[in-house]
């Protein structure tokens, strides 16, 4: 008896600005969703920990842990922050219930992303700040050079890179938690501004406003707490050097060895076939190609191709960013893995509407924390236990 | 007792701690905080004879982005704890981080999914010029706290001096934390503020905020603390003298600090019986034998002995006039120094609570150790807005 | 291996060096600005403000009048269920007198800065604020009454600061 | 959920702020040793690990893959490879750049790793280019990343 399972979740946005609500009036509606959602659980009495994924600088304060318990239902309890992507929190409250110390893991990631007046200052004050951040620029320029090596060692083509657009904007029109759906040509996205060679203007993902809270329980309490419990087989996440001189270039190291790590535990030895769909890491276009194929989904240097071949489309023989990703869903900050495990769950649940991928058993959710930093997150998730 | 009944209690998998490593505290470290932070996981991998490639898991702690200068800094920082290649995450609570920061890694090994796991506390404060103060002013709510000009010194004055009001403490009873703490650190080799002081010199101090004196007050501070947690295989393996993680404990109260009674921290005491629980122990005040609370300012000491429940409410100034809290007292109370003698790189400050808890139960604490042979021993560290407690339970 | 252990690492360096450019060092100001919504129930908090008033939200489970206030109870977990005005006088619950402003650096004139319990919200619910138009501040005393100190009407923008202060009252 | 929401838009406030102090960074160890390196004697150094015998770009105090102290500096000259680059046309403010900037990864002979710099004299640029630095004039330098100017191709 020591599966984990997600029993509820919450989600609202996502939004490209949502200025009638704070921060918290923000959260507390996310959260009491997915109190709802897991059978009207109380978090003042049913709830033993709650985990926060936040970073200080993408919400004005120091010290952001200080604002988080009450709209959570959280005050006088168990709760911490993880620094990290929301993902992290579901590794972290995975491990909490793994310990047996602990039944119901509450976790809770948003984007405030509207409150933000100078985000890319913000990203780019995350550089080294002797070897990197000196030189100035937006910081955005490391993704050009990581899609420039990228492009040159598995000669995946540009058009190939501007399809992930258009796949993922026309998967967004179909969600209503998106922001940025959209019916655009591969002209379009060929023809938008060059604003880090070879990336596009259109190829990077715009922030967006919201929130999502997941319920985690262990096998037993699951089972009180609902029909449909969507188990977590693995999990895994690495972070593999912030020093970009010695970063790898070409491939998304972290997301292979997390991938590994959660395929262990899932015990999956051939992903294309056990696992149905991929909800995958796109704040650049090139990093979706870049981050299938770090998940062994394919071959290095194929997912281009699977791209360009319909492949990974909605109704492909292997959907990649059912949801819209984060081109069409929006960037959701530290809530974007969030966003992911939160289409991997309605898949699963078969609750995803116009996008439900038949009969999908098993999905994967992966998630990356931008630029400039190397640590993926990679999920298994599956609708049987 | 049965290994499958210490499971239960503890975890899935029993979790020790096998190695400790710290660096100086000082005012201005010349290393970064990626080089602070490997100088403390070397020196506490060193201790234990394991390499880096034994690590299987690390976690970091490390307060507001805003002392480093570096927006999302647990990335930052990840290849001087050790992190290449490795799973990685950062938790951060404030002030309480540098205790909790072990905590995060007992749940890595306590889970089954790590049997090792390196843990790094960090804090670089000297970069935010001229002083961190300025960092601190961006942890109150800005539309109903920071127009007023808040200082932080002034929310711990406000609870000191509620604290004393409340129990009729004078300043003279809670200045002998202050001068304990700093004589206690004498003995610290890193320690930044280690003197000989009098209860005068603390009361005729600069007042900085009333009832705050500047000798009241800990310092800010450059510094790294590590250590490396094992389950009960490999800790058996490396050393003989494990000290295991048989309590953990944290809770945060609300954020609204101005609707609470300040004059006693309810989540430290709700945090401490929660490690205590898990550790088995009903009689605190017997069954502790050496207790670093967090003492970032001397009242700080005497009010979180009282949440620990290391004696009643109000009663700890008693106890440390009585010299109960003394080194060879019946409670010894931060006999590292604590942040008052030490320093107080926020995060690495509570972790090096933690590395004088390691080291006083296997006796090796040098001049600092404490003569009572203790066997159990508590760390304690408190954060954000008056509202966070962390709590760990060590025994050998 | 405390004991064993000689040379603990790190170079530490005089604070005036640094301050000098003795030693080499990379400067920085971030740009991090911010226009947080202030939402439900701030927005509505600020816009009593402006007309010298404090608002509070109330939950008819636990029966608390709450201020600063909020949309939702944090002890029953509901939403808030309605809105009452409390007055703008109370009792000092703590104090403070600050001789260091938000720099660090030396005040002139002290800061006294309180808790002040407001009056008709429920029992403990303080706010943070200025004490002014004391002479001496060794005047000020634990459950001293205070009232509320408004900036004119013309002046107030909606601000926690449309209150200049709170001063002593006689009862 | 909330029991009452905002509905007319006027009664939509924003709260201003920021969250921005002056912050000095000491070079480090290793990034003090680097920098007066090239500020002094106009060289660009590495380090090596012990262990695994890898020369680090720029040099570091510790192994980042296996934790051995970097004592061993070498000096691996001035002249590298275009490992990658990217032609930037907007600003940190999203606004457009009066002349592009190219930045780009230079790789050096024997190392891991390399310097991230801008590339100058030039318009065009490719992977596998050969760069050299060209560095400030010593009374310029300051012992920062900025003392060399940029790297500009060799022929």
């Amino acid at each position: 008896m020591s599966e984990v399972a997600i029993v509820g979740v919450g989600c609202v946005g996502f939004r490209p600005i949502t200025p009638e609500l704070s921060y918290k009036e923000l959260m507390f509606e996310a959260a009491v969703k997915a109190y709802e959602d897991a059978e009207g659980i109380n978090p003042r009495k049913d709830v033993d920990v709650f985990v926060t994924c936040a970073e200080d600088y993408l919400e004005g304060f120091s010290i952001f842990d200080e604002f988080v318990p009450d709209q959570l239902g959280a005050a006088l309890r168990h709760l911490f922050t993880v620094s990290g992507d929301g993902m992290l929190g579901l590794a972290t409250a995975y491990m909490l219930i793994k310990t047996r110390q602990f039944d119901t893991v509450v976790v809770e990631a948003h984007s405030k992303a509207s409150d933000i007046l100078t985000y890319m200052d913000i990203v780019a004050f995350g550089l080294d700040p002797i070897f990197n951040r000196p030189l100035g620029g937006h910081p955005y320029y490391v993704a050009g050079m990581e899609m420039q090596r990228y492009m040159h060692d598995t000669g995946t083509t540009v058009e190939q890179c501007a399809q992930v657009v258009v796949k993922n904007k026309k998967n967004a029109i179909e969600n209503p938690y998106a922001a940025y759906g959209s019916n655009i040509t591969l002209d379009q996205v060929l023809c938008s501004d060059i604003c880090f060679h070879p990336l596009k203007k259109l190829e990077i993902s715009t922030p967006a406003d919201g929130c999502v809270v997941m319920v985690l329980a262990s096998e037993n309490a699951a089972e009180k707490l609902t029909n449909n419990p969507i188990w977590v087989k693995g999990v895994g996440w690495c972070t593999e050097t912030p020093n970009l001189e010695t970063h790898d270039w070409t491939r998304a190291e972290y997301t292979r060895l997390a991938a590994e790590m959660a395929y262990k535990t899932a015990k999956i030895s051939n992903p294309w076939k056990e696992i149905d769909f991929a909800e995958v890491h796109d704040l650049f276009a090139y990093k979706e190609l870049q981050h299938i194929e770090a998940l062994k989904l394919c071959e290095y240097g194929e997912a281009g191709k699977l791209t360009e071949e319909g492949i990974t489309s909605l109704d492909g023989e292997f959907p990649v960013n059912p949801s819209g990703g984060l081109l069409g869903m929006g960037y959701g900050l530290e809530a974007s893995g969030m966003q992911k495990l939160l289409e991997a769950v309605l898949q699963l649940r078969g609750e995803a509407g116009s996008r439900q991928i038949l009969d999908a058993e098993v999905g994967l959710a992966q998630a990356w924390r931008g630029i400039p930093t190397a640590t993926g997150v990679v999920a298994v998730l599956s609708n049987v236990k | 007792m049965s290994s499958e009944v210490k499971n239960e209690m503890f975890g899935k998998k029993r979790v020790a701690i096998v190695g400790a490593g710290l660096t100086l505290f000082r005012r201005n470290l010349k290393e970064t905080g990626k080089e602070l932070s490997y100088e403390a996981a070397k020196m506490a991998l060193d201790a234990t004879g394991l390499e880096l490639r034994d690590m299987q898991s690390v976690v970091m702690g490390s307060a507001p982005d805003a002392f480093d200068g570096v927006h999302m800094k647990g990335e930052y920082l990840a290849d001087g704890a050790g992190a290449y290649n490795k799973p990685y995450s950062r938790v951060f609570v404030g002030g309480g981080t540098g205790v909790f920061t072990p905590l995060a890694g007992w749940w890595h090994v306590a889970s089954g999914q790590f049997d090792t796991c390196l843990v790094v506390s960090e804090e670089k404060m000297s970069s935010c010029y001229p002083h961190p103060q300025f960092a601190f002013t961006t942890i109150f709510d800005p539309i109903l706290e920071r127009p007023i000009g808040m200082n932080l010194v002034w929310i711990f004055a406000l609870e000191m001096h509620r604290y004393m009001h409340k129990h009729n403490i004078k300043k003279e009873q809670i200045a002998l934390v202050s001068v304990k703490n700093k004589r206690n650190a004498l003995d610290h080799p890193c320690a930044q503020l280690g003197a000989n002081i009098t209860v005068e010199d603390v009361l005729n101090s600069e007042i900085m905020c009333w009832p705050v004196q500047r000798l009241d007050v800990s310092p800010t501070s450059d510094g790294a603390a590590a250590v490396v947690l094992a389950s009960e295989d490999v800790a058996k393996e490396v050393t003989d003298n494990p000290v295991w993680i048989d309590g953990v404990g944290w809770c945060i109260d609300s954020t609204h600090w101005t609707n609470r009674d300040l004059y006693y921290p309810d989540y430290v005491e709700c945090a401490a019986r929660m490690a205590y629980k898990m550790a088995g122990i009903k009689n605190p005040p017997k069954e502790i034998d050496v207790a670093e609370p967090y003492d970032p300012f001397d009242y700080k000491e005497l009010h979180h002995m009282e949440g620990l429940l290391l004696c009643k409410k109000g009663e700890a100034p008693k106890l440390t006039a009585e010299g109960v809290t003394q080194r060879d007292g019946d409670l010894p109370i931060n006999p590292s120094g604590g942040l008052l003698g030490v320093g107080n790189p926020i995060a690495a400050a509570g972790t090096m609570k933690v590395c004088e808890i390691f080291w006083q139960l296997r006796g090796e604490a040098g001049k600092r150790q404490i003569p009572a042979d203790p066997r159990t021993g508590l760390a304690q560290a408190w954060g954000d807005l008056m509202q966070y407690g962390s709590v760990i339970v060590l025994r050998r | 291996m405390s004991a064993k252990i000689k040379n603990y690492p790190g170079e530490a360096l005089e604070t005036k060096d640094v301050k000098e450019g003795k030693v080499p060092t990379e400067k920085f100001r971030p740009k991090a600005k911010f226009a947080w919504s202030a939402g439900i129930a701030m927005s509505r908090f600020l816009e009593e403000l402006k007309n010298g008033k404090i608002i509070a939200t109330t939950c008819s489970k636990c029966g608390r009048i709450m201020v600063p206030p909020r949309i939702y109870c944090e002890k029953c977990y509901t939403p808030t269920d309605g809105w009452t005005y409390v007055r703008d006088t109370g009792v000092i619950n703590t104090y403070s007198v600050s001789f260091l402003a938000a720099d660090a650096s030396r005040l002139k004139e002290p800061i006294i800065v309180a808790i002040i319990n407001l009056d008709s919200a429920s029992e403990g619910m303080g706010i943070i604020h200025r004490i002014g138009e004391v002479k001496d501040w060794k005047e000020v005393k634990f459950g001293m009454k205070v009232k509320a100190v408004w900036k004119p009407p013309e002046e107030r923008v909606g601000a926690i600061t449309d209150i200049k202060y709170f001063k002593p009252i006689r009862e | 959920m909330s029991l009452e929401k905002i509905i007319n838009p006027l009664n939509v406030r924003h709260w201003l702020g920021d969250m921005e102090a002056d912050y000095v960074y000491t070079l480090g160890v290793a990034g003090e040793r680097f920098f007066k390196e090239i500020k002094e004697n106009g060289r660009i150094m590495g380090a090596k690990c012990p262990r695994c015998g890898i020369v680090f770009v720029p040099p570091r105090m510790y192994c980042e893959q296996c934790f051995a102290k970097l004592e061993e500096w070498v000096d691996v000259g001035k002249k590298g490879v275009i490992h990658t680059f990217t032609i930037a046309t907007i600003d940190v403010d999203g606004s457009k750049l009066e002349k592009p900037v190219i930045y780009a990864l230079i790789k050096f002979e024997g190392a891991h790793g390399g310097l991230i710099h801008k590339i100058g004299e030039t318009d065009t640029v490719s992977i596998g280019m050969k760069v050299e630095a060209v560095l400030k004039p010593p009374q310029e330098r300051k012992a920062s990343i900025n003392d060399i100017k940029y790297f500009k191709p060799t022929e």
